[in-house]
């Protein structure tokens, strides 16, 4: 139950740390980032059943910002076209020994409506999440992260953000975010080393784009069904597309 | 926000139980309150006639008291009969008096606890409950429902609870994660929900209004806010909201 | 500042008839029967408590009951040397009584050792503390209880030890200066030592048998 | 060289010495520095209650973001900050200062006995205690913060709490092992080491209550040990012993665990502390009747009833622990066992506090501090006790189980009940310790504001649970009924951090009457125990020559003797 007090005795015991970072890589070029993976994540199966979350029992100040209409759980869902929303696609491998420039600001992960928004995304190694309110009610932010330190913090209404770095990779599975208070809140977040990642949208695609040429392990993670992967090899200026189709039969 | 109905005593009772309860404490609390004026006015009295002061001195043999004697019998005779008439049967009518008889019409729901929210599991229009387990549990089916289960498809499972007045309720407890404690005041209501056990209590409701449910046991960070909307209806109004429920599930769709 | 005299430490005192010492002792020991009266009473709560068929008895369970029956054959001796140790020091002989304390000590090593022999492969067929029953749908702490309750009583077997080391080889000073507080001192680690294999006898069968 | 060697005699004779008297007083400034910091954890609590989600004033901006958002409290902070408290005020200030400090210093003087039957026993366990004590504070500055389910630790909240859990659990088990092996050394010495002609039936009450309360830790506390010892395995080894089967943790179904039972942690926690309330209690029962008796000038009333009541309430304490788990779903042959034994407990009670207040008829009253701490007690423990009553029947309870009456109840209990004792044993023995006496204006003042404020704390928790608001809330407010009643939290808060400025005039008269130069009488309160027949303080070894006992404890107003006491230890002409 308690691992974290053997961490904590074997980072006392480890006075000097060990010297890390050795896994930066040469400055990554714009030029050899010329290829493309896109693709879309079909949806074959029986419709899975899901049913309403009832906010107005528990906390009314949820349900108001839905005027009453019921919603129904992020896990599943379907587009029109046959296609399935929140699935992360990653590139698992493939492009090691680059340091990507980091983007700008913070990765958002908003608590609106007591539902999180996104429920799924990804965002980089040593990038902070900020974790947003915009409700009339308090929230308690939960990160059950594996790999990194996981967190839990309370956040009242109109409370400042709360901005939590995340210093380790953390992509498969991404870490699970929940609100403490409000037990149907969930989102994942997955941290990955480089920026090849997408999550499916209302049209089921995703799009990896300016990819040096070469061979790639393309993992789709959805937090219902299992791992998909798929190995593909792509040349210069090249766009192949990659089709998943959930669930795996 | 300051509702007129709590103050500084007992909040008020709409439970059929109740009365005995209030019964008891009220009469507990006069027992205590004359004992203790009778036990301060000595110790006060005793205080001042004998205080140290010139010319006094303290008797030495024992006094010979017997009225203490009576005391000690009278408070061990009043706690006797609290025990014996009231406390015993009491309880006894509270715990194992469980309404089962078809013409008693009881009504049962299923109540899970949760870090940190209730959750209210009614049978639906089939007048049965679906298949539930801790193998089911998810975020997505928070009352553990087998979602292949037929019978478990029209069950409304709600975060506030909702119960007719002048219908016995029987409610089973389970909680999913640690204790919790399903306390509701105004029914004189307090029962551990401990995970691994199912709980059966029942209780009936003598008036409608609008209340809370609340956690009683600490169960961590989101205890404070561990809490649900409680509506006690009139059958009328309880058959709506059941089919207003029915309704918001979309089994149509 | 001069030493005070603490009155009883030798001679038995007259409402009691034991020293101080050995009032204590006994004393601890009282507290010590609470303590595994508590452990064996949450054993039989659990148990009782378990789904049919969800609670292996100790052979199902892989016990090794030889191997048991030997260790408490070991305990039992060892209890014996005890005693001798203490009867040789009474009547004047501290070669005899190094002899049995040495063969106490040695006898409550070789109880340890191979308590640790049963403990590893336990650990090498990959049963721990948290393993559960693997014979039933419902997990039972039967493995958590021998462990834990085994590994209380060797700890307590290990501190006997190290006490009765320490009698044997720095505490034999006393014996030329005050025979009779020494004697008294063995006396005590012997009714502990007597407790330990007591509570063995009580563990062997509830573990191993049951 | 000659300094070094000066150091280690101080270390000898102040940190690692084996006198009762040093021992004694080590325990008590360490519990009073405990008392003093569980008191300051409760004064922010306190601030969360009145003013919910407000900065904390002054310090709020000290503390680190885990902690405090923006100043204002978070609700993890406030469950630690309860549990250890809880923790504290009971294990770390209570315990030691009746039984480390006042049993220490006054058990082998009032028995006459010239130290404890094991002096290096003693001063182990004075070491057990300050390592559980640094163990349980160093938890504060963890990552995930101080052990937050309570000080009862119910499973299975508790084990998968943060780290701040497993040093909770260490820190107990070196606390009950200190109190084991001071339990093990009061019984022997008590029984042992009384001065000739000192009968059992001359023991003062004092000697018995803490005799009585030595039994209690000696077979109550190895439960708990176990206890302690079953949660670190499920903690560190992944067992559970009190974790059932199909838990769900953040959502997901738990597939490893199972098997065990949460019940079983609150049967073996509850064995233990049911007779922990009266560890609690009896000391400051025994300090009471010394200190009335003394000032009363007459013999206590009914000594012997008194004590066979003590030992009656020992042993049914063993017999009443599921009181607390009423609300468990226990079925009602278990409830009205507990119903009745719980009942039963509490004629015992009742009689000695009767038997005290009916010592003071027919007496010549004095009102000196300690007096008026000892008269204070009798009404405070009286509405502690009487308040038990309801909570003690099944029905009552299940309105009340879990909300601040509870709260209140053993406060009154133990805060204006066995703190008034300790105090009245403080400023009665002080002459004793330091040889001077404590400056009476200051005692007086200290008696004042602290008896209204104690009052303004616990008086308004009776009144909130009994409209229904549960403990251990965050913010109250959150519920209909808790902000109905706001009113009362907030004047309990502004009463707690009233009391706590209260204790300033005694701070001042603890320190600055030990620099007195005037010293005070020998006997000064003209008492009739053994403690005062030797010189003050008492040299090392205590008794120049072993003391002999010709009488029973409280000769007072003998007719016909000299003077209006007749100590112990003075043979009296026939």
């Amino acid at each position: 139950m308690d691992k974290r007090l053997f961490l904590v005795l074997a980072s006392l015991a480890l006075v000097f740390p060990l010297s890390s970072g050795a896994d930066d890589g040469k400055p990554w070029d714009p030029a050899v980032g010329t290829a493309t993976i896109t693709g879309s994540v079909k949806f074959t199966g029986k419709k899975p059943r899901s049913r309403p979350i009832d906010m107005a029992g528990a906390d009314e100040k949820c349900a108001e910002a839905h005027g009453g209409k019921r919603l129904k759980p992020d896990t599943v869902i379907l587009n029109d076209n046959g296609t399935l929303r929140n699935v992360f696609v990653w590139v698992k491998s493939g492009v090691e020994g680059w340091s990507f420039p980091m983007p700008e600001g913070d990765a958002m992960l908003d608590q609106k409506g007591c539902m999180y928004s996104p429920h799924v995304q990804g965002m980089r190694k040593g990038q902070s999440l900020s974790i947003k309110t915009s409700d009339p009610t308090a929230h308690n932010v939960h990160g059950y992260a594996k790999v990194n330190r996981p967190f839990n913090r309370s956040q009242p209404a109109g409370a400042a953000n709360v901005t939590i770095k995340m210093k380790r990779d953390e992509a498969s599975p991404p870490m699970k975010v929940k609100c403490d208070i409000h037990p149907w809140m969930n989102a994942y977040v997955a941290v990955v080393e480089h920026p090849y990642f997408s999550v499916t949208g209302d049209d089921g695609s995703f799009k990896l784009e300016n990819l040096p040429p070469g061979t790639y392990t393309i993992e789709a993670w959805h937090e219902k069904y299992e791992v998909m992967e798929q190995t593909v090899t792509i040349g210069d200026k090249e766009t192949k597309t990659v089709e998943f189709a959930y669930p795996k039969s | 926000m300051n509702d007129p109905q709590y103050g500084w005593w007992l909040p008020p009772d709409v439970s059929v139980h109740g009365a005995d309860i209030d019964f008891m404490i009220n009469a507990i609390h006069w027992f205590m309150l004359a004992l203790f004026i009778f036990w301060g006015g000595f110790i006060v009295y005793c205080l001042i006639r004998f205080r140290a002061r010139p010319g006094h001195v303290a008797i030495y043999r024992d006094i010979e008291a017997k009225w203490n004697r009576w005391l000690e019998i009278g408070v061990a005779v009043a706690e006797t009969v609290v025990l014996v008439v009231f406390a015993m049967p009491v309880w006894a009518k509270i715990k194992d008096d469980l309404p089962l008889a078809p013409e008693q019409d009881a009504m049962v729901v299923r109540v899970v606890a949760e870090q940190f929210k209730w959750l209210f599991h009614y049978p639906g229009r089939d007048g049965t409950f679906g298949k539930t387990g801790p193998e089911f549990y998810a975020d997505d089916n928070p009352a553990g429902l087998d979602f292949d289960d037929e019978a478990g498809w029209d069950d409304i499972t709600v975060r506030g609870f909702h119960f007719p007045v002048d219908r016995p309720v029987i409610a089973r407890l389970t909680a999913k994660d640690v204790i919790h404690s399903f306390k509701i005041p105004v029914m004189r209501i307090t029962q551990d929900v401990v995970p691994g056990m199912e709980i059966t209590i029942w209780f009936q409701a003598k008036e409608t209004g609008r209340f809370q449910v609340g956690c009683a046991q600490l169960c961590g960070l989101g205890h404070y806010e561990m809490k649900a909307n409680l509506v006690i209806e009139s059958k009328e109004d309880f058959q709506k909201w059941l089919d207003e429920e029915h309704e918001a599930l979309g089994l149509d769709e | 500042m001069s030493e005070i005299v603490i009155p009883y430490r030798t001679e038995p005192h007259p409402l009691t008839g034991v020293t101080s010492g050995k009032l204590g002792i006994w004393l601890f020991l009282a507290s010590e029967v609470m303590l595994f009266g508590a452990l064996f009473s949450s054993y039989v709560l659990l148990r009782v408590g378990a789904a049919e068929g969800t609670w292996p008895t100790g052979v199902e369970a892989g016990l090794n009951v030889p191997i048991g029956t030997f260790n408490t054959l070991v305990l039992i001796t060892s209890s014996i040397t005890m005693v001798m140790s203490w009867a040789s020091l009474k009547m004047g002989n501290p070669g005899a009584f190094k002899r049995y304390m040495g063969a106490t000590i040695a006898l409550g090593m070789l109880f340890l050792v191979v308590k640790g022999f049963e403990y590893s492969g336990k650990f090498h067929h990959g049963i721990f503390p948290a393993t559960g029953w693997p014979g039933a749908s419902d997990p039972s702490t039967f493995y958590g209880f021998y462990f834990t309750i085994t590994g209380l009583h060797a700890l307590h077997v290990f501190l006997g030890i190290l006490v009765n080391i320490w009698l044997l080889v720095w505490g034999l000073a006393l014996y030329k200066t005050e025979p009779e507080r020494f004697a008294g001192r063995i006396e005590i680690s012997g009714l502990y030592w007597h407790f330990v294999d007591l509570v063995w006898i009580f563990l062997f069968p509830l573990l191993y048998l049951l | 060289m000659s300094e070094s060697h000066a150091k280690l005699g101080f270390l000898r004779s102040y940190v690692f010495s084996t006198d009762h008297k040093v021992i004694g007083i080590q325990y008590g400034i360490t519990a009073l520095l405990f008392l003093f910091f569980g008191l300051c954890l409760m004064m922010m609590m306190r601030w969360q209650l009145a003013y919910p989600g407000e900065a904390i004033p002054i310090i709020g901006g000290l503390l680190g973001e885990t902690l405090v958002d923006d100043g204002a409290m978070l609700p993890s902070f406030y469950n630690s900050l309860g549990a250890m408290h809880g923790t504290i005020m009971v294990f770390m200030g209570i315990v030691p200062l009746a039984v480390g400090a006042f049993g220490n210093y006054i058990v082998p003087l009032q028995i006459g006995a010239p130290d404890m039957a094991f002096p290096r026993l003693n001063m182990a366990s004075y070491q057990a205690f300050v390592i559980g004590g640094l163990v349980m504070l160093s938890s504060f500055f963890l990552p995930g913060g101080a052990a937050s389910s309570g000080w009862t630790s119910y499973a299975p909240l508790s084990v998968t709490a943060t780290t701040g859990q497993t040093f909770w659990l260490i820190g107990m088990i070196f606390l009950i092992a200190s109190s084991l092996l001071g339990a093990i050394n009061f019984i022997v010495t008590i029984i042992h080491l009384r001065a000739e002609g000192l009968t059992f039936f001359r023991l003062p009450f004092f000697i018995w209550s803490q005799l009585v309360t030595a039994f209690l830790l000696l077979l109550a506390f190895p439960p708990l040990q176990v206890a302690a010892i079953f949660q670190l395995m499920d903690r560190l080894a992944d067992t559970s012993f009190f974790m059932p089967t199909g838990l769900v943790s953040g959502g997901d179904p738990v597939a490893a665990v199972g098997g065990g039972s949460p019940l079983l942690w609150q049967h073996l926690f509850w064995f233990l502390a049911h007779p922990e309330v009266y560890v609690l209690i009896l000391p400051g029962m025994g300090i009471v009747a010394e200190v009335i008796a003394n000032n009363s000038r007459k013999p206590l009333w009914g000594y012997r009833p008194m004590v066979y009541s003590l030992l009656f309430l020992g042993f049914m304490s063993f017999c009443v622990w599921a009181h607390h788990m009423y609300m468990t779903g226990m079925g009602t042959t278990m409830s009205t066992f507990f119903q009745i034994t719980t009942m039963i407990i509490s004629i015992p009670s009742v009689i000695i506090l009767t038997c005290l207040v009916i010592s003071l008829w027919g007496a010549s009253i004095r009102f000196p501090v300690p007096m008026l701490f000892a008269l204070a007690f009798l009404p405070m423990f009286g509405i502690g006790g009487l308040t038990g009553l309801p909570l003690g029947l099944a029905a009552p309870d299940a309105h009340f189980h879990d909300t601040y009456y509870v709260i209140g109840h053993f406060h009154y209990v133990v805060a204006p009940g066995t703190i008034f004792a300790m105090f009245a044993g403080i400023y009665h023995w002080y002459p004793k310790v330091t040889g001077r006496q404590m400056n009476v204006p200051l005692g007086k003042l200290h008696f004042w504001l602290s008896f209204v404020f104690m009052n303004g704390i616990f008086m308004p928790m009776m009144f909130e649970g009994m409209a229904g608001v549960s403990r251990r809330l965050f913010d109250p407010t959150v519920y209909e009924i808790g902000a109905a009643v706001h009113g009362l939290t907030t004047m309990s808060s502004w009463s707690a951090w009233l009391l706590a400025l209260s204790q300033i005039p005694f701070i001042i008269n603890f320190f600055m009457s030990m620099r007195k130069k005037e010293r005070a009488e020998e006997n000064p309160w003209q008492a009739t125990t053994l403690e005062w027949a030797t010189s003050t303080p008492p040299p090392h070894g205590n008794f120049v020559e072993p003391p002999v006992v010709y009488s029973g404890p409280y000769e007072y107003s003998v007719p016909g003797a000299s003077s209006d006491f007749s100590p112990q230890f003075i043979k009296q002409e026939s």
